[in-house]
């Protein structure tokens, strides 16, 4: 049978996280209880609620992960709100995996990592780095910049404590915007951090988050000697089919659905400015 | 008058009165006129152009334009004045920033009507006397300039101004027997299974291009219902035969009173929906059970749904076949 | 085709709360009968019905809209039932100019001491669309089944 | 190549209607120039083209995808396509015939839309040959020739014979099923009809259109010419061109709640519309000038950088007719030319 | 997506006899986001009130739906039940399945079908319910009078009694109105000086009242509670808190033919004036139009022979600024303009005469000393012809009211009976349609008039009055009893003319957004159960601005206005209706169509500076809704074209909501 990319499945809730005011996770399988399609790190997925909205979600946990996929979603419209409303046992509808991944099996392996994730930009950056340290003898040394507003906004930040931190392989850098109480860590923007940490060149990076924290982290990894060929981001456009045909994600002549998310910043430099 | 209106047009420019000249610009062929803003002489003498098919509403632009830095000069034909003096009154243009120069009008023409009229292949036209000069891939063709008028000027209302800093040529007059509703009486003496019949025909053609809506002077909305998810009526396509009565029906209902009756939805439509016609029943309507009402007349007077008496007719008059 | 017996129409009806919904209570208090068919939707004003409403009531399968409020001069807003009076002639007009049935449509002022009149009209405008039969020019198919 | 005289047409008509539906281009109560389904006494139009495009055959306005049922928590997928019947469009002129291979393009690449194929496969297109295109016809900018139409069968009406000839295998499994009717013909036949149409065709306003450079290695230079606010200035956003355009295929997927159910289905969008790329938190198309840049480059620009130089315009010239304003895919390539050579 | 409680009342068996009341809690436990349902006796005793809060704080209620009585006994009741559980008391939707369902349905299956869908309607509106909290605003604890004759002297005194202060003010230099022109007043002939001057210093004296005269009110910005107002406050020349009254200037100066306004031109006054000699405040005033000094320089004789230095010609116009809490139009009535009708020859002759100056010409203090004489000869006149209504209840448009004057009856009778009282010799007829006499006494006092003091009166019009070059004035009328042409020799006739709202009051009326009849009266918020209050929060009607009215009537209505104004002014702070409409900016067009529709003038407009793309900005007029104004009737939301306007409580969604869930197959 033929392939169909715009009739979804069926997806049911079993847990859902609260991460941080605004940010839950949700842990979604098939109705057979296993997952419900593989994918690979930077992909996406369309969830909806039927009648009240379908929209594309970046898968947040790593294929490595046999048993079930997450989705970390922050409040921000009407279907988001629905899905943050909804208990446990819920079902909801899921099609893809959609986009182009990131390059873990090819440009990235055997590469040192820098990622670099501000607010819910951590959710596409996480499977990939789980994934990489599920995969830990293919990758160099690896580099965890995270920050966000408040202790409060870090989302995941449980398994960043007792996982990665706890992780001898893996440094991790966390950050929040202003100081508060609780917080003995660094305080301070994303952007200036970057260049507080001591960083060889022979990094890849792997940028998310705001497009204004983007913009300067890009201009600061540059002013630090890096090329635009080593630093990768994933993109959001507004989407409906998610595979390229309905005409709306595209900057100039890429779909970010089909051609995206994930772009090297020498690519997206190629493109028209229009995102 | 093209001549005339480029010479003032220069001259506000030159002396400072306007920055910049709201017009009609020349296309490939005679009709494919483009309303434009002129910054400059040269722009003008490049582009400029005023004949019998720069039929465009200009109103609606000065919403826009009238927010912008400095003043611009408007021509506008009588029909035009109308929608300009309605928006003045709905306050979404700001009339200081707008000096208007009303222009004449003897109806327009454009190249829907003429190939209605058989001609193919238009290339060009000249107007001589009474008729129309049309050069054609097929060889010349002539009609007469009262078979090319459109039928929105056959039934024109007015030929007079209602607002403007400075009138170029000749005041016209309005024009009381313009026989406008007779196409909405003939409509109203068929039985309701016939006007049903007639309506799904017309409307079900509608593919919610949106161009009525937005040449409509009166849908000046920041956001249109029909647009907004939030307003729980929000469509892209008519789905179905009802959302094709919804829209258009509401959108009639929303210009019921300030639609001045200039005729741009049915001009644009670009499956030849007779739309006006819906808006000329509210027109109609309105005329007989509460006094006669031009929107766009004047600038105070109160629209006819903001506004009521008490002892306006009874909703059941609709039973008793719209008599008083 | 429906048996006419059979059909039992889908009434929408819009009551302002001062006069006609109390009307209405009025008309419960009395024990005065009106066919199940009816439901009343509470709106603060005549004036407060958009045609939207009604036409989305059409859209969803309703058979007929009757729209309720005080008499001109005793709204309780003062104005609103003026304004509610004219809008309404108006969408009725149109909708008869579209060629659909306009005893599917009413307006009828009903005070909060006219629990009679209330009930009686309710008969009345259920009859007159049980007549018509099911709405068909205005219904939106996708709703239907 | 076959034959048969006009006179009997109709007789052509029932003979393939006997077997699958067939549409026509025909003159509809209002006059309006429309495919209908053919019935008993049914003509062809004289108007050389239909108001709208014929993309709806197999790109239709509105389709339903899927329905869903919610009930709780649980939700029910309900796939509510029926099987398409075959069906035959006849008088599909040359420019429409490039819009369905254009279409192709984006619905049957990888990953295949389903409902168009399924629509594609069921259909047969039955082309007719131009003889008197009108000023706004540029077709032959795109390499088509008006007067060879392509299809799976394609017809001329020359003289008082209809000439068919079949091009794929559904058209002479179509051509095959008529053989009672048809008498066999030279190609001769119609040379001094395809030359008189070919000439006109050379004279034509935009015959010398030329847009070579708009392809995918000026793209960033397209995109920063400083004509895009000047150009769509006067645009109303509203979506006439691309509604009646024969290749544009942008979509929308909408849910509609029934009361009883959700039916999600797609419908036409238009990227000249000011919510197609709205999101909640920004719109990456803000203006109009970007709206209507995109629509422009996406045809002249993106869409052959993404197949191999082919435009995704046919040259139909029914955006040249029906925009408010006289704007249009001329005008712009026109005004653009400068920026490229 | 709420987490919505349904609680099903059985309301005895008044309910539950006809609605199968656990079918319909079962049934609607179903439905969407509906996670608590169920059904008791009495959901409005104290244990069904428990049940809901009890269900509210062991689910986390968002939102609950009472299927009961109708809202309008019991909506109340359970928004405290809400509130008192923690839960927003707008979060609560009643289905009313008694009044509208159980007890006008006989058919058990039927009737609990139709509970469930009324039932459902409810869900499908709590589910779009947004809490919503009453806002405060704070009141100014003073009241302000515009209008300073019967009425306004009555409502000033009643609210300053009652502890607060209150501004009156009056445009002519004196407070006191109309009255002050009357002679006696019916029905018990008691002097109108001598109930109503009393009753001015008393004004003038009462330290909670401030008197603005010669003021006129400019600009009225605010809203119940908040008003702020700007008093032009004219210049007299002449320093009040100098002058003492004592009339030597007006004595001396030399400008002595200027028009008395006071007697209605029948006499002259000075260009340096006190209108009457009770005047409060008894102030003199220059009229600058005659002062020679200030028209031309020249003279000053005023400023000479005041002792108390008062006069000062370079005094200027002084704008005041003070802030209300609530305004009291009292703007009264003024006897429409006779010179148009030439066929009572009242432009013609001296001797036709308004009602209102044959009060001055037969009051003590008047022109002739309060000799009844003819203005033209000043002779006794023996033969007085009354026509009554005229200018009132006329039909055809152009001149006259459609409406009745309502006072004019009466005083004339009583013209009629004080003239054969003083004057036995006089004849005196009275042209009527109705004699209109609903007062209390008042039909008593009419009769008094016909049978003890034998007034002709005759049922019938008067068609033509012709003065004759012998001084008579020549009636035409006709007897409708007697059906026939009257004819009578008249000295003296005396026009009853129909009374209007003072010229100033529809300019005020847009200053306060106070709506107004087509005839300029100011509309009541409701005629029959607000007839003190314009629907206007915070604006109030006192006197005959509202509609015509006798002395009584008006002192009544001016104590009713006071009292409701010292309600409001009693209130510290103001809870405001929150379900008001409210205005998305974001969508608002700035057409203006809400505001025309606005009973209240809740709506105003801003231009606002909006953020747009590509980081330039638009400055956009956008409504804005006073809530504090705003009594929620939704006129403007359909009045709205983009759907800015929406309606809290009753929402564009929330209506279709409960419409789609009425309509579902």
């Amino acid at each position: 049978m033929m392939q169909e990319t715009l009739i979804p499945k069926l997806g049911v809730v079993t847990d859902i996280r609260i991460d941080t005011p605004d940010v839950k996770t949700f842990r979604v399988v098939g109705l057979d209880g296993k997952k419900v399609f593989d994918h690979m790190p930077g992909q996406c997925a369309m969830l909806s609620i039927p009648g009240v909205g379908e929209a594309m979600f970046s898968i947040t946990s790593s294929p490595t992960n046999t048993e079930f996929m997450e989705f970390s979603i922050k409040k921000c419209g009407c279907l988001t709100n629905w899905l943050h409303a909804m208990d446990v046992g819920q079902q909801i509808t899921i099609r893809g995996p959609y986009g182009r991944p990131f390059p873990v099996e090819t440009e990235l392996k055997g590469k040192n990592l820098f990622f670099i994730a501000g607010g819910i930009g951590l959710a596409p950056l996480r499977s990939v780095i789980n994934y990489v340290r599920d995969n830990r003898q293919n990758y160099g040394k690896i580099k965890i910049l995270y920050g966000s507003r408040s202790k409060q906004d870090l989302v995941d930040y449980h398994e960043i404590l007792d996982e990665w931190m706890a992780d001898d392989n893996v440094e991790v850098y966390l950050t929040i915007d202003r100081p508060q109480d609780d917080w003995d860590g660094h305080v301070g923007f994303v952007p200036n951090y970057v260049k507080e940490i001591d960083l060889d060149l022979d990094y890849n990076v792997l940028v998310c988050g705001p497009p204004v924290m983007i913009k300067f982290t890009l201009a600061n990894l540059k002013e630090l000697g890096f090329q635009e060929t080593q630093v990768y981001t994933t993109m959001e456009l507004r989407m409906k089919c998610g595979v390229g045909k309905c005409g709306r994600c595209n900057i100039g002549n890429k779909y970010v659905c089909k051609d995206g998310p994930v772009f090297r910043f020498d690519e997206l430099d190629q493109l028209p400015n229009e995102y | 008058m093209q001549e005339l209106m480029l010479a003032k047009a220069k001259e506000l420019l030159q002396n400072g009165t306007v920055n910049r000249v709201l017009g009609w610009q020349a296309g490939e062929f005679v009709y494919d006129i483009t309303p434009a803003v002129f910054e400059s002489e040269q722009d003008l003498d490049a582009g400029f152009v005023y004949n019998e098919f720069c039929g465009n509403n200009l109103s609606k632009y000065l919403i826009k334009e009238s927010r912008k830095e400095g003043k611009v000069l408007a021509f506008l034909k009588p029909c035009d004045t109308y929608s300009f003096n309605q928006l003045i009154k709905e306050h979404r243009i700001i009339r200081e920033n707008v000096y208007v120069i009303g222009v004449p009008c003897e109806g327009k023409t454009d190249g829907e009507t003429l190939k209605s009229k058989g001609v193919k292949g238009i290339l060009g036209a000249k107007s001589e006397g009474d008729e129309l000069i049309i050069d054609t891939l097929y060889g010349e063709q002539r009609l007469s300039k009262r078979d090319a008028l459109t039928a929105r000027c056959l039934t024109c209302k007015s030929k007079k101004h209602v607002v403007y800093d400075e009138l170029l040529g000749e005041e016209g007059e309005e024009v009381p027997e313009n026989h406008r509703f007779e196409e909405v009486e003939k409509l109203e003496a068929m039985t309701p299974d016939e006007r049903f019949a007639f309506w799904r025909g017309e409307l079900s053609r509608c593919i919610r291009c949106n161009a009525c809506r937005n040449v409509c002077p009166a849908c000046s909305c920041e956001k249109c219902v029909f647009d907004n998810p939030a307003s729980g009526i929000s469509q892209k396509a008519a789905a179905d035969s009802f959302e094709e009565n919804m829209f258009h029906i509401i959108r009639a209902f929303h210009v019921a009173g300030r639609c001045t009756d200039c005729g741009e939805c049915s001009r644009v439509c670009p499956q030849n929906i007779p739309l006006h016609l819906l808006n000329r029943k509210f027109i109609k309507d309105i005329d007989a059970f509460y006094g006669e009402y031009q929107a766009g007349e004047d600038t105070e007077s109160r629209a006819p749904l903001t506004n009521f008496t008490y002892d306006d007719v009874e909703p059941s008059i609709v039973y008793k076949g719209g008599k008083k | 085709m429906q048996d006419v017996n059979q059909f039992k129409p889908k009434i929408v009806a819009f009551c302002c709360n001062w006069c006609s919904y109390a009307g209405a209570d009025l008309a419960g208090t009395n024990r005065l009968q009106y066919p199940a068919d009816v439901k009343i939707i509470r709106v603060p004003c005549s004036c407060r019905v958009n045609p939207m409403f009604i036409l989305r009531a059409f859209q969803r399968g309703a058979d007929g809209v009757i729209l309720c409020g005080c008499h001109p001069g005793d709204c309780h807003y003062t104005t609103g039932n003026y304004y509610a009076r004219r809008r309404m002639t108006l969408l009725f007009s149109m909708l008869d100019y579209l060629g659909i049935e306009k005893q599917r449509t009413r307006v009828e002022w009903v005070s909060a001491a006219e629990g009679a009149k209330f009930a009686a009209t309710m008969n009345e405008f259920v009859a007159a669309v049980t007549q018509l039969g099911p709405n068909k020019r205005l219904e939106d198919l996708r709703c239907k089944n | 190549m076959k034959k048969l005289p006009v006179s009997k047409i109709q007789e052509l008509f029932a003979a393939i209607r006997a077997q699958q539906t067939l549409y026509i281009p025909t003159d509809d109560a209002s006059g309006q120039a429309r495919y209908l389904p053919w019935q008993e006494g049914m003509e062809l139009t004289h108007a050389l083209n239909t108001v709208r495009s014929a993309k709806d055959f197999f790109f239709p306005q509105t389709e339903n995808l899927v329905e869903f049922k919610l009930k709780g928590k649980e939700i029910e997928i309900i796939d509510s396509r029926t099987e398409q019947d075959d069906f035959v469009i006849f008088g599909v002129r040359a420019c429409d015939a490039r819009s369905f291979t254009i279409l192709d393009k984006v619905f049957l690449i990888d990953p295949i839309d389903t409902y168009y194929k399924n629509r594609r496969e069921h259909g047969t297109v039955v082309t007719l040959a131009c003889t008197q295109p009108e000023e706004t016809c540029f077709c032959t900018t795109f390499g088509i020739d008006p007067a060879d139409p392509e299809g799976d069968a394609a017809c001329w009406i020359a003289g008082d014979s209809l000439y068919l000839k079949a091009r794929t295998e559904k058209g002479e499994k179509l051509l095959s099923a008529l053989d009672n009717l048809l008498a066999d013909a030279d190609e001769g036949e119609i040379a001094a009809q395809q030359k008189a149409t070919r000439d006109i065709a050379q004279k034509l306003p935009f015959a010398k259109l030329n847009l070579a450079g708009f392809n995918g290695e000026n793209l960033n230079k397209l995109f920063d010419s400083k004509k895009w606010p000047e150009l769509s200035e006067a645009c109303l956003g509203c979506g006439t061109c691309t509604f009646v355009c024969p290749t544009c295929q942008c979509y929308d997927i909408r849910d509609f709640d029934t009361g009883h159910g959700v039916k999600r289905f797609r419908c036409w969008d238009s990227c000249m519309y000011s919510d197609f790329t709205l999101m909640a938190h920004g719109n990456s198309r803000n203006s109009q000038v970007e709206r209507f840049r995109q629509r422009f480059m996406h045809k002249l620009v993106y869409f052959p950088a993404n197949n191999e130089g082919e435009y995704g315009c046919v040259g139909c010239g029914r955006c040249l007719a029906k925009c408010p304003i006289s704007m249009n895919i001329v005008k712009v390539a026109k005004a653009l030319e400068g920026e490229v050579q | 997506m709420q987490r919505i409680g349904v609680f099903v009342c059985w309301c005895g068996s008044n309910i539950a006899a006809t609605v199968d009341v656990a079918a319909v809690s079962e049934a609607l436990g179903h439905e969407p986001g509906v996670v608590f349902s169920t059904n008791y006796q009495y959901m409005c005793s104290e244990a069904g009130q428990n049940i809901i809060k009890n269900a509210i704080r062991d689910y986390q209620l968002t939102g609950i739906v009472v299927c009961s009585c109708s809202p309008r006994m019991h909506e109340a009741t359970f928004r405290k039940t809400a509130a008192s559980a923690g839960l927003n008391s707008y979060m609560v939707e009643i289905a009313n399945i008694r009044e509208q369902c159980s007890w006008i349905h006989k058919d058990k299956a039927q009737a609990t079908e139709k509970a469930i869908i009324l039932g459902r309607a409810a869900i499908a509106k709590v589910h779009l319910n947004a809490p919503l909290t009453a806002g405060e605003s704070p009141v100014t604890k003073r009241a302000l009078v515009i209008g300073g004759g019967i009425a306004g002297i009555q409502t000033a005194l009643d609210i300053a009694d009652a502890g607060f202060e209150v501004d009156i003010v009056e445009k002519q230099p004196t407070i006191g109105g109309k009255m002050t022109q009357i002679d006696k007043t019916f029905p018990t002939l008691d002097c109108a000086a001598c109930i109503l001057t009393p009753k001015m210093v008393d004004c003038a004296q009462n330290d909670k009242i401030n008197i603005f005269a010669y003021s006129e009110v400019k600009e009225v910005k605010g809203f119940v509670g908040n008003f702020h107002v700007k008093i032009n406050k004219k210049a007299r020349y002449v320093d009040a808190t100098k002058c003492t009254g004592c009339g030597e200037c007006t004595e001396k100066c030399p400008m002595k033919k200027i028009p008395n306004e006071f007697n209605l031109g029948l006499d002259n006054r000075h260009a340096i004036y006190i209108p009457f000699a009770q005047a409060v405040p008894k102030v003199a005033t220059i009229d600058p139009n005659a002062c020679n000094m200030l028209k031309n320089g020249k003279c000053g004789l005023c400023a000479k022979v005041c002792s108390a230095g008062a006069i000062d010609y370079k005094q200027k116009d002084e704008i005041v600024e003070r802030e209300y809490g609530a305004i009291v139009v009292a703007t009264g009535y003024n006897p429409i303009k006779l010179d148009d009708y030439d066929e009572y020859a009242y432009s013609l002759s001296k001797d036709v005469v308004s009602s209102l100056e044959f009060e001055r010409i037969t009051n003590a203090a008047g022109p002739t000393g309060g000799t009844l004489l003819r203005p033209s000869d000043g002779k006794h006149p023996h033969t007085l012809v009354f026509v009554q209504c005229v200018g009132s209840r006329c039909s055809a448009e152009g001149k006259g009211k459609s409406y009745c004057s309502k006072i004019c009856c009466m005083y004339t009778a009583k013209h009629a009976m004080l003239c054969r009282e003083k004057y036995p010799d006089t004849e005196v007829y009275v042209f009527y349609i109705d004699v209109r006499s609903p007062g209390k006494n008042y039909d008593e006092f009419y009769r008094r008039a016909v049978e003890e003091y034998g007034v002709h009166y005759i049922k019938g019009q008067v068609g033509k009055v012709v003065p004759r070059s012998d001084g008579k004035l020549l009636v035409q009328g006709s007897d409708l009893l007697a059906n026939e042409q009257v004819h009578i020799e008249a000295d003296m006739v005396v026009l009853a003319a129909a009374i209007e709202p003072d010229k100033s009051a529809r300019p005020l009326a847009t200053m306060l957004t106070a709506s107004m009849d087509t005839n300029d009266f100011f509309t009541e918020a409701h005629a029959k159960l607000r007839p003190v209050e314009s629907p206007t929060a915070g604006i109030f009607l006192s006197g005959a601005c509202q509609g015509p009215k006798d002395i009584p009537d008006t002192v009544a209505q001016a104590g009713a206005a006071a009292s409701k104004v010292i309600g409001l002014l009693a209130k510290d702070k103001l809870t405001c209706n929150p379900c008001t409409a409210h205005s998305d900016e974001m969508m608002c067009n700035g057409c203006s169509s809400c505001e025309k529709v606005c009973p209240y003038g809740a709506i105003s407009y801003v231009d606002k500076e909006f953020r747009m793309p590509n980081r330039t900005t638009a400055i956009r007029r956008v409504a804005v809704v006073n809530e504090a104004v705003c009594q929620g009737c939704g006129a403007c939301t359909v009045a709205c074209p983009s759907g800015a306007m929406d309606l809290k409580g009753f929402s564009n969604s929330q209506i279709m909501a409960e419409v789609d869930a009425i309509c579902k197959m």
